[in-house]
């Protein structure tokens, strides 16, 4: 299978209403008939459906050897897929959530991010990984972390976190043609979520961030379930002639330097909004990086808004008030432009 | 599966405590029932949100096995515990309290279904992690061990652990060290939806128990006379210090998964087959046909379970949340320990 | 066991040569002797005398209750630790190093890191894992990680790094005495590195960095394996006329942001040095830190010098180029300056 | 321990290429074992570095096992396998750079001793996170399986391995589907310095494999002839498609564990008593018993043997180091894979 390139898609495309969910079920399915190599494999795939139900249907199209259920054995379920990547086929693995996979780290980190390497250039891993993260659905400690950021920390992997439905539905084929492994964050609150996509599978760019709202104030940089709540503080504090630059990083690693970059050195002035813990957050290593390259550009220190450094508590209130909302993300934004 | 039904001879001399001890069993296992068709309720009703996992079907399990425990012991269970943690004696007041997310909750409304807590009555959880709690239950027995405690630490599983690698390092563990560490598991067929053919390569799970020289025996889940004896010899084996134990108990869970599951993976009729060897009306049959109980006796057993659930949704509703200012308290110690 | 105050030892200590190893074998036997809840538990810790010869001679004086060896099953090492620590013992955990530690990964954030704030207070884990950490001895890809300051992303724990032999002897006392989880990261490729250290024990503030060498020029901070070689780098820098600050973090989780700040309004020059993967560094959150709170303090953008973003090669001379060297810092502290 | 010794029956009638394949046999253990002495003395004079760990007193399995592969099947291995790579058919020369850290090397002096790859060869590493190749043993199976190629996958493993829950997710993941996946136990009786009895509950291994339902068997390692006629068996069951084949060969290892092993957990009797059963004089006996082998015809192996060495010592010695410059180069691959 190769990548069409994106410009070739120039007419305009029949768009449908589509859900985040079924955004990715469709690029399964898609990848699935366009290329014989890939399968999906992973504890309850087939049969349940996907434990978020992203599978839902494609045990009964495709059949038990494609849609492979899995015991519950995250460190092989991530060692088998890298292996099989290494022999001529293509895996989808599923690791229901971010929060088992810390069972399969070893397998991620001293496997899949070091062979290529390791082995001075002759083992390629073309593996994807999928799981769902985030908090927001009261699961409490144990089922709502959010460590995509803290895996772009890991050298010869790629971190992808669509925070749209049109992500969503494009990332998993770049992802499959790349020859590195490759992760894919889905933001478990956000399964339900819709929006207009095109009804032909068309490719994402994931070598770039995309600039989600251009504005002139202020830089608000941002990713997965965190997209949709700084859209929503953009257009409220657009409402008080706060003009907000919303940059969706869509691949946390390797990072587009170059498009926040660009808009530190219009807006002179940063936030960067996530979801992870804020000590060691992937928002440090943004705010380190404009220090060390655009420090005298910046009208204000650059400003992180982050979760509580704590474990997800079960209540509503208590796990709202430990993540960004828009009126926090607003008033953050707020603070710089004084 | 098992079809062994509750034990059939004739009881005709039965002490008056012994016919106590039964009323106590129906009332254990009636409580559990009603308590969580309740959850149920209140789930629909959106009082109780996050992951809700019913014992519905299972509730011998737990109830059988505590019997044979002393206050000293220590319980370790997974996130399907309403049934072990009332079992045990935790108030249900503070169990239905958690599951609302009040600060009245066993665990301040921060752990929700999955993380009950009860330190008086050694109820260490509440574990989210399928199979990460086996080795705090090894660790916890060697603790006793190295104190020359006579105490066992029971560890709830389901099957679907059977295939985590914690299994397999606890288990050579446990046996190595010769810990008193009861491992019981909920053979309820199914790992959310994949059935244990499909994700265990021996379905024999005492042959892969013993393998580890671990005493390992099946019985059926669903009487609850057949898992307090078992659970009796187990525990005596234990004290005596001969090491771990196993015990599969064959049950089934009638309700979904958690309240997320369409149950693709099963048949309406599979379930109604197994809704016939309900442990609680097995064993009612079983007190009737042996004139052990009364019908009067029956419906106060009822009347005291609804008014005990009645007042743990009472107390729920009337209690407070936590103070949003309390969220980081707790990540560490507030203040040394002794 | 209490820790003795730190102004009670002001009496002139008597000083003995000891290495970093022998450092930490003297603190495990002074635990031992101190405390009869404290017993040393991992892989070969016990016959073959450790990996790293820690514990050379200890089994031989505690026998094998106390100096538990065990099978390679790092998860259920991590987790029986824990659970032990849950029920009375204050055991001291072995994971050879930082590189199998991703095997135990999920005992430690999902269970140590949680347990005490998922119960609402209930459940202590006063567990020790010590474990080493580093490069330095061609041992290539998978033996050479340096992730501590990956670690102290993780709420619920905390994560000491000895970079002296005075700290390494002095660490575990304090460590023991906490009642959460303490991760200790040794540095390979010190454990040969000698020191003069009192002849008894003395406690080490791990509350607290410490500035191992006053300037006034820059800051330079760091720890563990880097400690050393910044000294070195000082020194040279000294006859330069460059006189730098050093400080050794000690603790990375949580930061001693105070002593940090204070140097950093003197000097308003900062380098970060250390061993660890730049993307994602703990040096990232120490300059967003500085971002945030001294930003107008700041003569220069901080600057940092991590490791290359590579898993570590076997060749002497790309591991050297790999990490940061004395001949490096200096020339970064030169830039700063210029 | 295995006592029995290698085949007793005369053969007086042998083919020429009988005759020929036993002196190749030989050949082979001599040629690893000479290569491994060699490897030793360079290592006491700094030409080779890190971890280096010795296969003497183990050749017999390596040899006898690859006798039964095609060049289509695959071979993984853990940080013990120089012997594996030589008897794989991977050039001396490239081993021996590899070790030396030249850029000629088979991994680009990447990877040392312990990282071993050759693409040409199917040789997928020289892993060496002890037992985290098995999953990866089982994926590249699994490939084959689905491409429906006649291929069979061995994974060498030590017995030290067996205790890793990825051991036992990988084994019941082979078995469930079928792969066709061969695992070779080298139970050279020590886990470093930690004896089979006190790391595993059941030191019968093939009981362990076959609770899997993993046809298994056990073989005296140190018997080439035993080990060749296994693996046979073994691969013509494996090619049949009936799913993975478990070997425990057993041998023991005369060497330290590694170059930094005190060996205080046995006594120098013991490894003497084992030295009467090295694999090299028993075959070595028995071919000249049974006449099928003259001393001329030794010492010409010998011969060849010390060129082939020399030859790589050779080749290492004038080989170039990597450039510094290439340090970043194959964390990610340079060109899009077919
Ligand atoms: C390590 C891990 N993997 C996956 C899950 C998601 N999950 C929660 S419960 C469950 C099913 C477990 O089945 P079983 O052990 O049979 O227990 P049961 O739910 O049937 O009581 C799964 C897959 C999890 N919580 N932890
Ligand atoms: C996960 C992990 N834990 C610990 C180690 C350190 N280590 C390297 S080899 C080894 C011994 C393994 O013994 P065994 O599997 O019997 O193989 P052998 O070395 O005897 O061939 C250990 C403990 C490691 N490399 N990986
Ligand atoms: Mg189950
Ligand atoms: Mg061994």
């Amino acid at each position: 299978m190769t990548l069409p390139s994106q410009n070739v898609i120039a007419e305009p495309q029949q768009l449908v209403k589509m859900t985040y969910r079924e955004g990715m079920r469709q690029a399964i399915r898609e990848a699935m008939l366009r290329d014989e190599r890939c399968f999906l494999m992973g504890a309850d795939v087939g049969r349940y459906g996907g434990c978020f139900a992203v599978s839902k249907g494609l045990f009964d199209e495709f059949g038990p050897e494609k849609i492979r259920d899995m015991p519950l054995s995250e460190s092989a379920i991530a060692g088998i897929g890298i292996g099989a990547s290494m022999n001529g086929m293509r895996p989808i693995v599923e690791i229901m959530t971010v929060n088992f996979s810390l069972l399969a780290l070893d397998q991620i980190l001293n496997t899949a991010g070091t062979l290529l390497h390791m082995s001075g250039g002759l083992f390629n891993v073309p593996v994807v990984i999928r799981m769902a993260t985030g908090s927001g659905r009261q699961l409490g400690a144990q089922h709502a972390h959010s460590l995509e950021g803290w895996y772009a920390h890991i050298p010869g992997i790629k971190v992808l976190a669509p925070g749209t439905v049109e992500d969503m539905r494009g990332m998993l084929w770049p992802a499959l043609e790349d020859p590195d492994p490759v992760l894919i964050f889905e933001q478990q609150v956000m399964y339900n979520m819709t929006e207009m996509v095109s009804a032909t599978p068309v490719p994402v760019d994931i070598d770039h961030a995309k600039v989600r709202r251009p504005g002139k104030d202020v830089t608000l940089i941002t990713y997965g379930s965190c997209l949709p709540k700084s859209m929503t503080a953009a257009e409220t504090l657009a409402q008080e002639e706060i003009d907000t630059e919303v940059i969706d990083l869509r691949t946390l690693r390797p990072l587009d330097n170059d498009t926040i970059f660009a808009s530190v050195a219009k807006t002179h002035r940063v936030l960067i909004v996530e979801e992870g813990w804020r000590s060691g957050s992937l928002a440090a290593e943004i705010s380190a990086r404009i220090m060390e390259n655009l420090f005298y550009e910046l009208d204000r220190p650059v400003d992180r808004l982050c979760a509580s450094e704590v474990p997800m508590p079960y209540s509503k209130h208590m796990e709202e008030a430990a993540v960004p909302q828009p009126e926090t993300i607003a008033a953050a934004v707020r603070k710089l432009v004084l | 599966m098992s079809t062994k039904t509750v034990t059939k001879e004739k009881k005709d001399k039965v002490s008056p405590e012994q016919r106590e001890h039964y009323h106590h069993l129906l009332h254990q296992m009636i409580l559990i029932r009603r308590y969580e068709e309740k959850a149920a309720e209140l789930y629909q009703a959106s009082k109780i949100r996050g992951f809700l996992h019913l014992y519905i079907g299972e509730e011998a399990i737990a109830t059988g096995v505590m019997q044979a425990l002393t206050p000293e012991d220590s319980v370790v269970a997974t996130y399907r515990e309403h049934g072990h943690a009332l079992a045990r004696g935790v108030s249900a007041d503070v169990i239905m309290a958690e599951m609302y997310g009040k600060v009245t909750g066993c665990a301040r409304g921060r752990g929700g279904s999955m993380h009950l807590f009860d330190k008086e009555h050694r109820f260490f959880g509440g574990n989210a992690i399928v199979c990460s709690h086996l080795p705090l239950a090894v660790g916890i027995a060697l603790a006793d061990k190295m104190q020359n405690k006579p105490n066992v630490t029971v560890c709830f599983l389901g099957e679907g652990a059977v295939a985590e690698g914690e299994f397999h390092e606890s288990l050579n563990l446990g046996a190595l060290w010769q810990t008193p560490t009861l491992f019981v598991v909920e053979n309820n067929l199914y790992c959310m939806g994949t059935a244990l053919r499909y994700h265990s390569s021996n379905p024999n799970l005492t042959e892969k128990a013993a393998s580890y020289n671990v005493k390992a025996v099946q019985i059926d889940g669903n009487d609850v006379l057949a898992v307090e004896q078992a659970a009796h010899e187990a525990c005596d084996y234990l004290r005596s210090g001969k090491g771990p134990y196993f015990i599969e108990a064959i049950t089934y869970r009638f309700r979904p998964h958690s309240m997320f599951d369409a149950e693709l993976y099963r048949e309406k009729a599979e379930v109604e087959e197994h809704k016939k060897r309900d442990p609680i009306i097995l064993f009612t049959n079983y007190l009737k046909e042996n004139n052990l109980i009364e019908d009067g006796e029956i419906q106060a057993i009822e009347a005291d379970v609804a008014a005990v659930v009645q007042h743990s949704v009472d107390f729920a509703e009337n209690s407070p949340w936590e103070e949003v200012e309390d969220l980081t308290r707790f990540v560490y110690t507030e203040r040394s320990l002794s």
